[in-house]
This record gives C-alpha cells, sequence and structure tokens, in this order.
C-alpha cells in the first residue's frame, strides 16, 4: 500500500485557510493525500472547513484570554508527533511565522517562507519566493523533511473539492507552553493609513515633477481617479517629498492595482519590479527614451505639466 | 552608444540621500540682485539648478558635490556644504 | 544584563546587477549590515544604556562579512564587542543552518539574557531565523515587536503590533525579541564612537570553536534570476495633447479599469 | 577620546590624505584620518592616470596589491575637429615593466585601498564624519569639528580636495576664481576586457590614455580624455570655468556632443555606462597657490592646487603623494621639535621646494595661461585638419607643395604668421 502522503494546515486567518488548501492539492500532486488542519474556535469554524477536501480537522475550542494565538504551539507539537506529517503549510500572518518558525526549529525540518509557486520534479519539490527586496527570485529544493512553509495571500487559488468527504474531527486540548509572554492588554487598531499592496488605483510621481508644490496637482489627478499616491525611490526617481511607506519596488510596496500611472518616472528597475502585477500601466515622461515605456501599456511622451491637468479635466467632464 | 539624459545617468549613480537634509539653498533675493547670466544653470554637471517662474530651484538629491556652482555663483547666492558624514553620492567607480 | 544583538552582513541590495538574460549578480555589491537589522542595534544599546549592561554584536557568514569597514560600523553603534562567527561553509547559508549557528555562539556567551534580531535580512528577508534562535534556545520568542522596556522585576513589558492589533505583554527573561524597524532611529556613528570603535574587541570563530563540525544545508538553491516581466501592450499614443488623452481615457475605460 | 590629544588630524581620505596618514602612522605619531564619505574614494574622481614611480618610493611594488587598472604604455594626444582627427600615438615598451611609469586607477577602489594601507599602519580612519570647522585659537590651528564634537591636535593637515573650506576658513585662500578652475565631468562605461584589449590593440595588463584637444569641447578652453581600465573606460571633459560661463552653453550638452563625436563614439560603441560623475580640478598652477601652512596647520593635495595639464599629460595624484611626503617629512621634524609653529612648519614649503612637485609648478607655470589660447582649440585643430586633408586628398590633379598646402592652410583659418610665432614661442617656453 502506497504510503499516503501527510499534508498538515494551519491558518488564525480562516480566509487564508482556503487558499492554504488549494496548495496543498498542489503537494498532494494528485496521489493520495491525507490533509488534516487544526481550527480554533466553535462548531461553526469546524463547519466552514468541512467539504473543502480535509480529511482530519483537530478542533480547538478557545484559547485562555491572557494566551497568544502563537502559544498553540505546544498544542501543534503534539499532533505533529502524532501524524508526522511531510508538509505543514502555515498562513503567512504574523502569528504563522513564529509558529512556522519554532515548528521547523523544533523539527530540525526545512523553512521556506512567502512561497509563491511550488512544482514537482524527477527529484521532489520546487518552490519559487522572492529575494533581495523583490529584486529577484529564487528557485530552491528542500533537502530535509519534513518540510516547514509559509504561504500569503494571493498565491494558490481553492479548488472546490469534487467528493462529498465527511472530515474526522478530533477535539484537542490547548497545552500552554512551559514559559511564555502574558498578555496584559489587546487594542484594535485603525487600519494603516495607505496600503498600496491592496490600492486599486495608483498615481505615483517621479524626478519628472520639479518642485514638492506641484504635488497638489498630483493629489488631485489622484482624488480625480479615486486612487492612492504612490512614488518612487527618493533618489532614482523622486526626492523623498512623500513617506517611506508610499515606495513601490525594492524593499518598498508591490502593487497589484489595475491603474497605475507614472509621472514622469524614468522606470529604473529599483522602482518597476514593483509594478509588474498591475493590470494597466499608463506612463507620461517628457524624456521618449525613458525605460518606463517599454514596460507600459500606454504612454504619452509629453510634458505631465500639460497632460496632467488635461488628464484632470477630461476624467471630470466624463 | 545610446545616449541617456542626464536624469537617466544619475539614477544609475548610488546615493544615500539625507531625507529632510537639503545641503544646498538657495537665496533668491541675491541671485535676482547679483546674477545677470543665471551660470548655475549651465555649468552644473548634474543639472541640480533649473528656473521656474523667473525662481532659481535647486533639486540637490542628485548633486555630484563637485563644487562648481559655488565657484560659478555670486559669494552669498548659494548656501552651498558637502552633505553629512557618509550621505551624498557614493562613488564606486569614481 | 548581557544583550545580544544578531545582524546580518549581506551584499546591499540596491547594488543588484540585473544582466540582460535576466541572471541577478551581486559581485560589485558593497556588504554591510542589514538596514533592518540597525534599529535592533539601536534598541539593545539605549536598553544597554538605560539599564547598564553590555550590547555583544554577533553575526555569521563567509569570510566576506569580516571586513575592517563594517566591523567598524557595527561597534562605532554603541555595541561594546563583536562576535563573527565565520566559515566559507555559510555560502547562503538556509534560515535553519544559520539558526543552528548562532543558537549555539549564544550558548557559548556568558550571562546573555535578552537576544534581539531586526524584522529580517536585507537580502533574503525570510524573517525566520530569530524564531528558530529562540526555540532552539527554549526561551520565550515573539516578533513583530514594536517597543521593549526593562521592568523592575527583571521582567520586560514589550509591545507587538499583530495585524491590526496592538498587544502589551509581560515578557520574563531570558527572551529572544524580533523587533520591527520602526522600534527606533539608528543612531548616526558619533567621531568619538567610531575611533572607540578601533579598540574594541572583535571575536572570530570558527565553526569547530562553537561546537559544529559541519553544516548539511537543508534548501538547495537552484537558481535565481530576475522576477519574469509581465508583457506589455507599449502603445506609445501620438497627436496633441488632448488627443492623446482622450485615447488614453478611452483604452482604460475599454479595459475595464476606469 | 576627544579630550586627549591626538599628534595629527588629516582631513580627506584623498591620495594625499591617505598617503600622509601612512607616513606618520609608520613614524609611530598618533593620527586620525577623517573623511566624509562612508569609505575612502567613495567622495573621490579622477580621469584616473596615476603616475606611479613617487607612490613606488613609499610603498615599494605597490602595483602587485593595489587595485590599479592598466599600466599606460600607450599614450595619444588627438586633434579633434567636427570631422578629423589627428593623434600623435606614442606608444613604447620601456613603460611596461617595474617600476611602472604609469598606471590607470578607479578612486573608488584605489583610495580605498590606500586607506586601508594607513589604516593598517596605524593611523586611525574615521569614515563618515564630515569636519565642520577648524578650532582656532588666536593665530593657531588646534583641532576641527564635526558638529558639536571636538577633536585637537598638534597639527591639522587639510587634506579636503579642490574646494578645499578648511584652508579658505584658515585665511590660507579666498574663494576660488573662476580663471583657476575647470569643470570635470566624466563617465565609467562598461566593456569586456577582450574588447577593449582588440579595440586599443593592447595585450596583457596594457593601458593607453588619450589626451584629446579641440572640437571635443566646441572651441570652449579644455580638453577630453579617454583612458582604458581593466574592464571599462573612463572618458571625460575637463572644462575651463570662466571660458564655459562666457560662452553660456549647458556643460551636459558639451559632454554629450564630445561623447557623440565619431572619434569618441568608435571608442566606446556597445558600451553600458556605470557611473557618472563629476569634480572640479584646480588649473591655476603655481599663479592659485595659497599660503600652504601657519601655525598648526598644512595644506596638501588638491586643497593646495597641486595639479597640472600642459595638454599632452594631466597630473595631480603624484603631485598630491609628494606634497604628503613632504609635510609628513615637515610633521616629524615639529612633532620631534614640539615646535609646531609655522617656522617649525615652513620645512613643509621647503621640502615641497626641493622635490619634483615645485620643481614641475615652476617648470609648467606659464602652462595654465598657455592653455587658454583660444587658438588652440579651434585653429590649431583645423589647420592640422587641413594640412593632412591637403597631404593625402589625391583628386586626380597635380598635388601641391606641402609648403604651399601649410600655407594655405594657415590662411583659411586666418592664423597670422605673427600669432603662429607667438604661440610657438610661448608653447616652447610653457612646455
Amino acid at each position: 500500500m502506497e504510503i499516503q502522503r501527510q499534508i498538515f494546515i494551519f491558518s488564525e486567518d480562516i480566509t487564508l485557510v482556503r487558499e492554504l488548501i488549494g496548495a496543498a492539492q498542489v503537494l498532494a500532486e494528485g496521489k493520495p493525500a491525507i490533509l488534516s488542519a487544526l481550527v480554533i474556535g466553535g462548531s461553526t469554524s469546524v463547519e466552514q472547513m468541512q467539504n473543502t477536501g480535509v480529511d482530519r480537522i483537530y478542533r480547538l475550542d478557545t484559547l485562555p484570554p491572557d494566551c497568544l494565538v502563537e502559544d498553540i504551539f505546544q498544542t501543534l507539537w503534539g499532533i505533529t508527533q502524532e501524524i508526522k506529517p511531510d508538509y505543514l503549510v502555515i498562513g503567512a500572518t504574523t502569528a504563522g511565522r513564529l509558529i512556522c518558525g519554532r515548528l521547523a526549529a523544533r523539527l530540525n525540518a526545512t523553512a521556506l517562507t512567502d512561497i509563491q509557486s511550488m512544482e514537482f520534479d524527477a527529484q521532489g519539490l520546487l518552490i519559487r519566493h522572492m529575494v533581495f527586496g523583490g529584486g529577484a527570485q529564487r528557485l530552491e529544493r528542500p533537502l530535509r523533511q519534513p518540510v516547514v512553509m509559509t504561504i500569503g495571500k494571493g498565491q494558490f487559488e481553492f479548488q472546490a473539492a469534487h467528493s462529498e468527504k465527511v472530515a474526522e474531527v478530533i477535539p484537542v486540548a490547548f497545552t500552554p507552553p512551559e514559559t511564555r509572554a502574558i498578555l496584559r492588554e489587546r487594542r484594535e487598531l485603525p487600519p494603516v493609513s495607505v496600503n498600496l499592496a491592496e490600492a486599486k488605483r495608483v498615481v505615483c510621481p517621479g524626478r519628472g515633477i520639479a518642485r514638492r508644490e506641484d504635488l497638489t496637482m498630483v493629489e488631485e489627478l489622484a482624488h480625480s481617479l479615486g486612487a492612492e499616491i504612490a512614488c518612487t525611490r527618493p533618489l532614482s526617481e523622486g526626492l523623498g517629498w512623500l513617506p517611506r511607506e508610499r515606495y513601490i519596488g525594492i524593499s518598498g510596496a508591490y502593487i497589484k492595482a489595475d491603474l497605475y500611472v507614472g509621472l514622469g518616472v524614468s522606470g529604473q528597475v529599483q522602482h518597476t519590479i514593483g509594478i509588474t502585477d498591475a493590470r494597466v500601466v499608463v506612463a507620461i515622461n517628457r524624456d521618449a527614451e525613458a525605460p518606463i515605456f517599454k514596460q507600459a501599456d500606454y504612454g504619452i511622451v509629453a510634458d505631465l505639466y500639460e497632460v496632467v491637468p488635461a488628464l484632470i479635466d477630461a476624467l471630470r467632464s466624463a | 552608444m545610446k545616449s541617456l539624459s542626464v536624469n537617466e545617468k544619475l539614477a544609475l549613480n548610488k546615493y544615500e540621500l539625507d531625507e529632510g537634509h537639503p545641503h544646498i539653498v538657495v537665496h533668491q533675493a541675491v541671485c535676482e540682485a547679483e546674477c545677470k547670466i543665471r551660470a548655475c544653470l549651465f555649468v552644473c554637471p548634474a543639472n541640480v539648478y533649473s528656473e521656474q517662474e523667473g525662481k532659481i530651484v535647486a533639486d540637490w538629491a542628485g548633486c555630484l558635490e563637485c563644487g562648481t556652482c559655488t565657484v560659478a555663483c555670486p559669494p552669498q547666492a548659494l548656501h552651498w556644504e558637502y552633505p553629512r558624514g557618509s550621505f551624498g553620492i557614493i562613488y564606486r567607480q569614481g | 544584563m548581557n544583550i545580544v544583538v544578531c545582524l546580518k552582513i549581506t551584499p546591499d541590495p540596491e547594488d543588484l546587477e540585473i544582466g540582460p538574460d535576466g541572471s541577478v549578480s551581486t559581485t560589485h555589491a558593497e556588504w554591510k549590515t542589514g538596514s533592518f537589522d540597525l534599529p535592533a542595534l539601536e534598541a539593545g544599546v539605549r536598553l544597554a544604556e538605560m539599564h547598564g549592561g553590555k550590547v555583544i554584536a554577533l553575526s555569521a557568514g563567509t569570510s566576506q562579512i569580516n571586513q575592517s569597514k563594517v566591523r567598524k560600523d557595527i561597534l562605532s553603534r554603541g555595541a561594546e564587542e563583536l562576535v563573527l562567527v565565520v566559515d566559507d561553509a555559510l555560502k547562503d547559508a538556509s534560515t535553519a543552518e544559520t539558526a543552528l549557528v548562532l543558537e549555539k555562539a549564544i550558548r557559548k556567551l556568558t550571562d546573555v539574557q535578552l537576544v534581539l534580531f531586526g524584522e529580517g535580512s536585507a537580502d533574503l528577508y525570510f524573517q525566520q531565523t530569530g524564531v528558530q534562535v529562540g526555540e532552539r534556545l527554549g526561551w520565550v520568542t515573539l516578533n513583530a515587536v514594536q517597543d521593549v522596556r526593562l521592568l523592575e522585576n527583571e521582567a520586560l513589558e514589550v509591545q507587538r503590533i499583530v495585524e491590526h492589533e496592538l498587544q502589551v505583554l509581560d515578557v520574563p527573561l531570558p527572551a529572544v525579541l524580533c523587533v520591527t524597524s520602526d522600534i527606533c532611529e539608528p543612531r548616526l556613528a558619533s567621531m568619538r564612537e567610531i575611533l572607540r570603535a578601533s579598540k574594541k574587541t572583535v571575536f572570530e570563530w570558527s565553526l569547530s570553536d562553537i561546537g559544529i563540525e559541519g553544516l548539511t544545508p537543508s534548501v538547495e538553491i537552484v537558481k535565481v534570476m530576475a522576477p519574469p516581466r509581465a508583457s506589455r501592450k507599449g502603445e506609445m499614443l501620438s497627436g496633441s495633447v488632448e488627443e492623446m488623452v482622450s485615447a488614453l481615457v478611452n483604452n482604460l475605460r475599454k479595459d475595464g479599469v476606469l | 577620546m576627544s579630550e586627549e590629544k591626538l599628534d595629527v588630524i588629516v582631513v580627506g581620505a584623498g591620495v594625499a590624505g591617505c598617503s600622509a596618514a601612512l607616513l606618520l602612522a609608520r613614524a609611530g605619531l598618533q593620527v586620525a584620518l577623517i573623511e566624509r564619505g562612508p569609505y575612502p574614494g567613495s567622495k573621490n574622481l579622477s580621469g584616473g592616470v596615476l603616475y606611479g614611480r613617487v607612490l613606488h618610493q613609499i610603498i615599494p611594488d605597490f602595483w602587485e596589491q593595489a587595485p590599479v587598472e592598466r599600466f599606460i604604455t600607450n599614450q595619444v594626444v588627438t586633434f579633434l575637429t567636427e570631422d578629423s582627427s589627428i593623434s600623435l600615438d606614442y606608444k613604447t615598451e620601456a613603460f611596461s615593466q617595474p617600476p611602472y611609469n604609469a598606471f590607470s586607477v578607479l578612486r573608488a577602489k584605489f583610495d580605498r585601498w590606500l586607506g586601508d594601507q594607513a589604516e593598517a599602519a596605524g593611523a586611525l580612519l574615521v569614515p563618515g564624519i564630515k569636519v565642520d570647522r577648524l578650532i582656532v585659537d588666536g593665530e593657531k590651528v588646534i583641532g576641527i569639528a564635526a558638529g558639536e564634537e571636538e577633536m585637537f591636535a598638534d597639527v591639522v593637515i587639510a587634506a579636503d580636495g579642490a574646494n578645499s573650506f578648511l584652508a579658505q576658513q584658515a585665511g590660507l585662500r579666498s574663494r576660488l576664481p573662476e580663471e583657476h578652475v575647470a569643470v570635470g565631468i566624466k563617465e565609467v562605461i562598461a566593456l569586456p576586457q577582450d574588447v577593449i584589449e582588440n579595440r586599443f590593440r593592447l595585450n596583457g595588463n596594457e593601458g593607453c590614455a588619450f589626451n584629446i584637444v579641440g572640437s571635443a569641447t566646441q572651441g570652449i578652453a579644455g580638453g577630453g580624455f579617454l583612458y582604458t581600465n581593466r574592464d571599462s573606460i573612463s572618458v571625460g571633459l575637463v572644462i575651463q570655468l570662466a571660458d564655459l560661463i562666457e560662452r553660456q552653453i549647458k556643460v551636459t550638452e558639451v559632454f554629450d556632443h564630445f561623447l557623440q563625436h565619431p572619434f569618441i563614439d568608435s571608442l566606446i560603441k556597445g558600451g553600458k555606462m556605470m557611473e557618472y560623475g563629476a569634480h572640479l580640478v584646480p588649473e591655476g598652477g603655481l599663479r592659485m597657490m595659497p599660503r600652504l601652512f601657519m601655525d598648526g596647520m598644512l595644506v596638501i593635495g588638491d586643497a593646495a592646487g597641486l595639479t597640472i595639464n600642459n595638454g599632452f599629460w594631466v597630473r595631480g595624484m603624484d603631485l598630491a603623494i609628494g606634497s604628503a611626503i613632504a609635510a609628513a617629512e615637515a610633521v616629524i621634524r615639529a612633532h620631534e621639535s614640539r615646535d609646531f609653529s609655522e617656522q617649525s612648519l615652513a620645512l613643509y614649503h621647503q621640502k615641497l621646494s626641493e622635490s619634483f612637485v615645485m620643481a614641475d609648478l615652476q617648470t609648467y607655470a606659464r602652462a595654465p595661461h598657455f592653455m587658454q589660447n583660444p587658438r588652440l582649440f579651434n585653429v590649431y585643430p583645423q589647420v592640422l585638419r587641413d594640412i593632412f586633408l591637403g597631404i593625402y586628398e589625391q583628386s586626380a590633379r597635380p598635388n601641391q607643395h606641402l609648403m604651399t598646402i601649410a600655407r594655405r592652410a594657415v590662411q583659411q583659418n586666418d592664423l597670422s604668421l605673427l600669432d603662429l610665432l607667438k604661440d610657438l614661442w610661448n608653447g616652447a617656453r610653457a612646455l
């Protein structure tokens, strides 16, 4: 009887769990595999997990109030001793990264983080993820079993399970770690001001903008487009007139926006790496030679001080 | 060889930008009073200086720190100093 | 109380060169301490300045990390001593091997109560080594740490921001904390500190000095390449400014993004 | 640390500063070498030919460990017109063995190595610190200040380059006049090693150096240069500032025009631009030389205006090292006698005068003035062009005698015989 591949998934973020199942389906490679998951919470969360292709659901009711989700590590460790998983797939949240690291260290396993794609070849699993702040992509092969990995949002799709398999539900008790931090206070924070990674539309001024005061024109365009304002690395394209969280590119944000409009952006690789996933890229620049034009869907070689006001009017009258 | 615009040439250099600490300040009054030919607009290898509505603007972030403007401009027209230690242009070839 | 701050010395990502064939090279890159690690060093130094104790900077890597400019830079930012575990077997070491090496090095140091890491290395940013070292040491381990204070009872008060939640925790010592970059602004080395740096001690350890005979890599790096480029229409609009703008608006509407 | 006193503070880790710090550290003095860039060389830029025999005196066979690019065995002087180039191409095996005559260098790599030698000898290298001002007690310089930090020493050596704010602050020199400086613009262009060796007919680590006059600078006083490095080309212009200001042409456009001249473009074809830089070049020679010393302070290298350009070559780095040697001798003597007064440090000027540095400055004292003669940059290249065109052109009509060709070329370019004689005489005296 062929040994069934054991795959274990966990995330405290329920929306991410479905994508982890998608990743687990890739890891199963169509061969028979047992997919187990740990779920925190009552029957509703267990219900959500049924009929998703998961074979076994370990259920942990609740955590003591002064505990962190990271403290389920001890419980998770117990489960892994029982099922000896080949792959542990953890959601790439802050807690997930901590759990992944502790599990990998204790299992003396391979830790692979923020995986973007996976495939198998004759010798086994191959994974791809970003390095150098997004400046390059690395193809790697884990050499040690088990493999503990973190996967973030938007990398793997969940294919609805074809079979009506009902998962076996196994309740587990919470075993607190020997020494741990005591949670004294917990407060919800207002969401971060700008989240470029999620922005639908982005307007990005570059070196072509001569003065800080001209940013008002950029804000007006952004307003009429309902877009966020981003910018390029301070020197190569801009002047540091906007805060660091607004940088697109190496060690900055990566946008998946529908529309990116570059104003006077010359298009250096350290910046354009962050806009590869944008659906439509528009570049406006006086310099016909600017490299951005080779990476744009639509290019306008003109003075942005004429184009932007005209674009604002066109949008307002439309 | 494909010719690059000055901006593109500067973009290939390595800089450590000292955000919020400009090392060049233009004193417009002195420019208007004492300078007729606006030498800064054509002697600077990095095109740091440009003219907008009659005022001289300094895009100090791209400065190559050669100091030519301190010689070409009237004495008090510029407050020009080297960027703070470890900031500014970083030559890798030189 | 000795505080160990772990730093990774890597090629500067800004100096990355991408070849026409998509090949990636760091041969001309300047090696320097990771920009995410400097806030951790600063946080450790401020704790030591406030509560007494010594900061020991610790780094592991190939002989390329052992450059006088890099050593001086670290030692002029408040660290009293620098420990470098240097071995060419650490070339492209994965997080698992690096964590093993750092754990063994920390165990060789005496009276260490707190180990600090940055949020991630400048070249890989896998955010794994710190938490793995914490587990290997068996100490309380937290990441995304935003603020650290020492309380009277020799425990720490730590603040974390986890997704949209601010957490305040009491953390017993010894502990391993991975701090975020906005925990504090790294100091600029002063002339006095740079001069004192050249007088401070640097320990150079080999793997065998810390009881490691050999490393078995946990990951094989098959290929490094420029990320795939999205194919673009490259449609250059023409005509007057008004004509080009209206053409643009129509195209964007046709593409369903306006 | 800064409370106690150092023996010497050297400000600026260029070729002069590093050499001085190296010599003083070797003599056992406590010397700090303060550099505002993150590493020695990060703020320095030269055309890039080092005449190395003076450095050989203080670091024997330095080329065996120093990151030098190529040893120069081929020196070319080229006169450019819009459509022609006339070159005096000198290549010699005499320069292809140690002690090599000259090397092409890239300062960010070379100065960094030199800084390491100074540090290895015991100098305290302090990178990333900008010295803002001198600390002066009456007429005596007693230290330097960087921000609020102060550091005291018996002697401060200003090696802070052509702009030398320290020499100005100390009153040793006034503001640089336009006539005494040139603006240097340079690109380093990557080219594979074999392409360079084929294109410039070089084998092994041989290198060649072009000094280019004429329409390189569209008739503006100045000249171009092109030096071969190991796997890159240093190409640039040095343009007399006063003339540039008078002509009101954008220096970046003059430079682009120079790069697109067929002669230059053919040499850099297929290259990839790696770095674009600029630097001020002191060209006043003796006339611009500041007072070089005062109580507790010396000025060396570019800060002392030690550069010579005579059209055949441009020298700065070897003079800088020569000045560092003289300065070190003076400071070591002063340290022994514990007398750092102006009289004691005058030994620096005396040693400089006895050395090739002052001798060459005197020899070429007239060069700067001669090099400002506009005819050099527009008339003579054109005359040479017309002469050689006349010699080589065969249009199936009887050839003209060489003298006729020359006379017509001179007349066509309205060059008066008197001017020609005057220029020849001045040229002879200046060079």
